[in-house]
């Protein structure tokens, strides 16, 4: 797990890809209830990450973390931008000084969602990326108090996102610009839940098992 | 999509070079990170007001920086809030002294983005949230967005600034206009968003969308079509009763095209409006019609009606000179 | 179709109402027959300037009456020249002993009704024509139609008239004017005349119409959309082999939107039209970017390149306060 | 014959109603290859006219005439507005102090259609109504220099105006807004022409045979 930081470019390789790949769908999800920019908002950070993977890879996993946030923050913009950047750069706070470990990631995530909440005035149930981030952060809390083994920790971490993607179908939208619409939301998944669910199983996937 | 672009990744930047250019004895343009800020130095001490949000509601806001109004406006990509990059380089190329007044309306991208920001820079800052759309009821769990009344804050507050105001008054008074002004907006069509290609929806020939916003998204509900007095007072009657007028309450009447609605419209609009307002005894002191809250080439309009009184009256007729809105000067 | 009206027949007549509401510090409205004229008197001997066209091209020509421009503007029915006793009525109105210059587009309808009108009034009086499109060949059969450039002339006299230019100064003037200026027009998207309800021609997604008037109707040939480089080329390409300006000409740019298409794209034409006369030595000294010279909801634009000497940089930066342009006041 | 401003009431309804008949036929000869407002043009014209048959009714032809004129010319507006209201007045001031006969209406019609030709600095066959107009007052001179009978010059008269209108069609326009559209407008018959044929062969038809 120590390889965080030297896997960059092929977890970002990884999302790159994923997000191309269901670009369009996506953006009809955001067309639907939102506006429809979420996937170009995305793709900015991605590009903007990629640019400089080498040098993010070759930090311990604070700094990385903490280079990652600066990143999103200043190149995805809109909701999502303030979102993720708030969401690394917490991370990394949580993780400066600590040696990387299941023990100390899950815990620096858990800040980081908590950070999201606070940053997003937003809970669980109100049809965001934080129906999926919210199960996840659990999950691998859980793992960690269970002493999971590693592959099936991600096993489970990809199907937690996954089912916290497809709650948000049913839901109302109380936060971000779909809250707008109302009941008009309910029906359509949340493109910032499917954009999470996609990344975090993307990751999941180029991590060694 | 039909467009006038190069390439959808160099739009923005050569609209806003472009613009700079255009108004050249008014604002200058940064490029590293965006944003446009006003040619004149201003005077030392002065609150600095810096608004900004998503790009494609031009002339809002860059349109509304010099003399008398914004000091420096941040533009996102396209109906994409700015990063907070922008606003702190912003900050500190336009703060003299007053602090920083964003100005800021409530969407969760632009609140987020302003407010990580404010946390960021040094300066003594504040912000005012403009919240003005009476299309969502008042307790709605994100609070209402801020549409076209936008602009008015922008001015009177620009006013009060370049009065000497300092960052407290300016505050308070921004939010003072805020709490007088509703508005509501109704679209014919959706907007062509460049990055998609395609429009945002597709309204059958017989419908029109009800208590929109300015980002060519889906609004209230889709109703049928309705004649423009109708229209006109579905929208007046929502601000009505938002803001309760009482009889002789001096005026502002703003309707707000978003892009692709021809004059000839909203000054038809403008009309049905004022004679909804007089007949409640409201006195419509003052008057702005046009494209100035626009979503890119949306068919539709907002009206939006702002209860100044005699002081706030006087800091809206205070001289300005910016692109879009100039008198005075 | 969906517009915001009540009736076809009462459109024009609601909206100008309207837009004498909206404007009654600078305007007034005369309902039969329809002119607009300005609200404050003039100088005693000076000349009366009257414009006049269809409708649908809004804020021109009733969003220029106004101090430091037009006296009067007859709007006719829309895309439909006014007829002869509106521009009778309007310069009984407002002839105050300098006698009526007309300024007239060339198009038949309107050649042939402010023709008759000068002949059936008695004051003295004089016509400038303004012939600005070189879409068509100088020797074209009726001669080259105005389009946006006639904002020009009309500023640039109206200083004229403003400063006591006798009516054989301000007719010469707005002819040097006018001779010194081109303009071309592309569009995206015909229009929809209320009247007919429907588009008055369909481009296909990837094709645009090139050298248009200003009536929604057909240009010169249809072609392949191309990248906004390419079309500020050959827009600009045509006004040079006009104009053929010297190095270090000062001159005014002039981007005028037809009414759909978005500041944001208005402002990327100006950088390249900007760029494209840079190249060649053209000493950009004023700009106007916006919606000016429309045709009622079309998409597209027209870059108008007019070679003001200093003088009439002078008058061009003269104060001017109308609905539509206003400044120095 | 001298029935004309008695008839004025049964010839502006032949009128009224062949253009409503081919409102949209016309309406798409002028969106084709000009602006598309010649049919609602007209019907301000004749809507104006309707309100003013009583008194047109009761005037002598040169009056009539010139009432006709100015009423045209007031309402109709475009380029056909001034010529509608060029032509009568002009006819107006020939008929004055004449009897009305087949020889003083052929005289004045053709003045009318010389003021016409002025007024648009137009000419036969430059693809506008004066297609139409120009040999139809040569029919009449014809006729009148021939003493054709009455019925005879009215089916000569409508059959002149129907040819007149057929050969705008492959005229390449060279006056009017048409003319902007060059070789474009070649194969389209011109609105103005159609609408003159039309409204002649209609005020025909309702003259006693
Ligand atoms: N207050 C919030 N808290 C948590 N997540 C949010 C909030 N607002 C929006 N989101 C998430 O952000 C996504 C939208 O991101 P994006 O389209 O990039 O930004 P924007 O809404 O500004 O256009 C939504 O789908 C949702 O998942
Ligand atoms: N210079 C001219 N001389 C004669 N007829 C003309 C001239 N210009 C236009 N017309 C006629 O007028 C008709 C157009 O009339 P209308 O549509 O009412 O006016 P506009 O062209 O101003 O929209 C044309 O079809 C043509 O027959
Ligand atoms: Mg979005
Ligand atoms: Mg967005
Ligand atoms: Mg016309
Ligand atoms: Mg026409």
């Amino acid at each position: 797990m120590s390889l965080f930081p030297k896997l960059f470019p092929a977890m970002i390789d990884a999302v790159d890809a994923i997000i191309k790949q269901n670009s369009e769908s996506v953006t009809e999800l955001d067309q639907a209830i939102g506006d429809g920019d979420h996937v170009t908002n995305l793709q900015r950070g991605i590009k903007a990450l990629k640019a400089k993977e080498g040098e993010i890879s070759a930090l311990d996993w604070a700094d990385a973390l903490q280079n990652i946030g600066m990143v999103s923050m200043s190149a995805i913009g809109g909701a999502s931008g303030s979102l993720y950047g708030t969401l690394f750069i917490a991370m990394s706070k949580a993780a400066k000084g600590q040696e990387l470990s299941v023990s100390t990631f899950a815990e620096a995530f858990a800040q980081g969602v908590e950070a999201v909440k606070r940053r997003g005035k937003a809970d669980a149930g109100e049809k965001t990326m934080l129906d999926v981030y919210m199960p996840v952060a659990d999950c691998l809390k859980q793992a960690e108090a269970n002493s999971t083994a590693l592959p099936e920790i991600l096993k489970q971490v990809c199907a937690t996102a996954n089912q916290g993607m497809e709650s948000t179908r049913d839901m109302v939208a109380t936060k971000g610009r779909a809250s707008f619409l109302g009941e008009r939301t309910r029906g359509h998944i949340d493109a910032g839940a499917k954009t999470a669910q996609l990344m975090i199983c993307a990751i999941v996937s180029v991590l060694p098992k | 999509m039909k467009k006038f672009i190069n390439s959808v990744d160099t739009l923005l930047n050569e609209s806003l070079s472009g613009f700079a250019m255009a108004h050249a004895d008014i604002v200058r343009f940064n490029e590293e990170p965006h944003f446009i800020s006003r040619q004149a130095p201003t005077q030392s001490g002065k609150v600095a007001l810096i608004s900004g949000g998503g790009s494609g509601h031009e002339p809002l806001h860059s349109g509304f920086v010099g003399h008398g109004m914004l000091d420096a406006a941040c533009p996102g990509q396209i109906f994409t809030s700015p990063t907070p990059n922008q606003m702190m380089a912003a900050a500190q190329a336009v703060e003299n002294g007053g602090g920083v007044l964003f100005i800021v309306k409530n969407y969760a991208g632009d609140v987020m983005n302003f407010e990580m920001a404010a946390e960021m820079i040094d300066c003594s800052n504040a912000t005012v949230f403009v919240n003005d759309d009476v299309s969502l009821p008042k307790n709605h769990s994100t609070g209402r967005r801020g549409v076209a009344g936008t602009l008015i804050v922008e001015k009177v507050v620009g006013a009060a600034a370049e009065n000497g105001k300092d960052l407290a008054a300016c505050k308070a008074i921004g939010e003072r206009v805020n709490e007088a002004t509703a508005s509501m907006g109704v679209a014919m069509t959706s907007c062509t968003v460049p990055a998609l290609g395609k429009p945002t929806f597709i309204l059958n020939d017989d419908e029109i969308e009800m208590g929109v916003g300015i980002h060519g998204e889906r609004g209230r509900e889709t109703i049928p079509i309705k004649s423009a007095t109708e229209i006109v007072e579905q929208l007046s009657t929502a601000i009505e009763e938002e803001l309760k007028p009482k009889k002789n309450q001096p005026a502002l009447l703003h309707i707000n095209g978003f892009g692709a609605t021809p004059l000839i419209e909203l000054h038809l609009i403008y009309n049905l409006a004022a004679q909804f307002w007089q007949k409640r005894g409201v006195d419509i002191r003052r008057s702005l019609v046009g494209n100035y809250t626009t979503s890119l080439d949306m068919a539709g309009c907002s009206i939006t009606l702002s209860l100044l009184d005699e002081d706030l009256l006087k800091l809206w007729d205070a001289p300005v000179h910016t692109a879009a809105l100039r008198w005075g000067m």
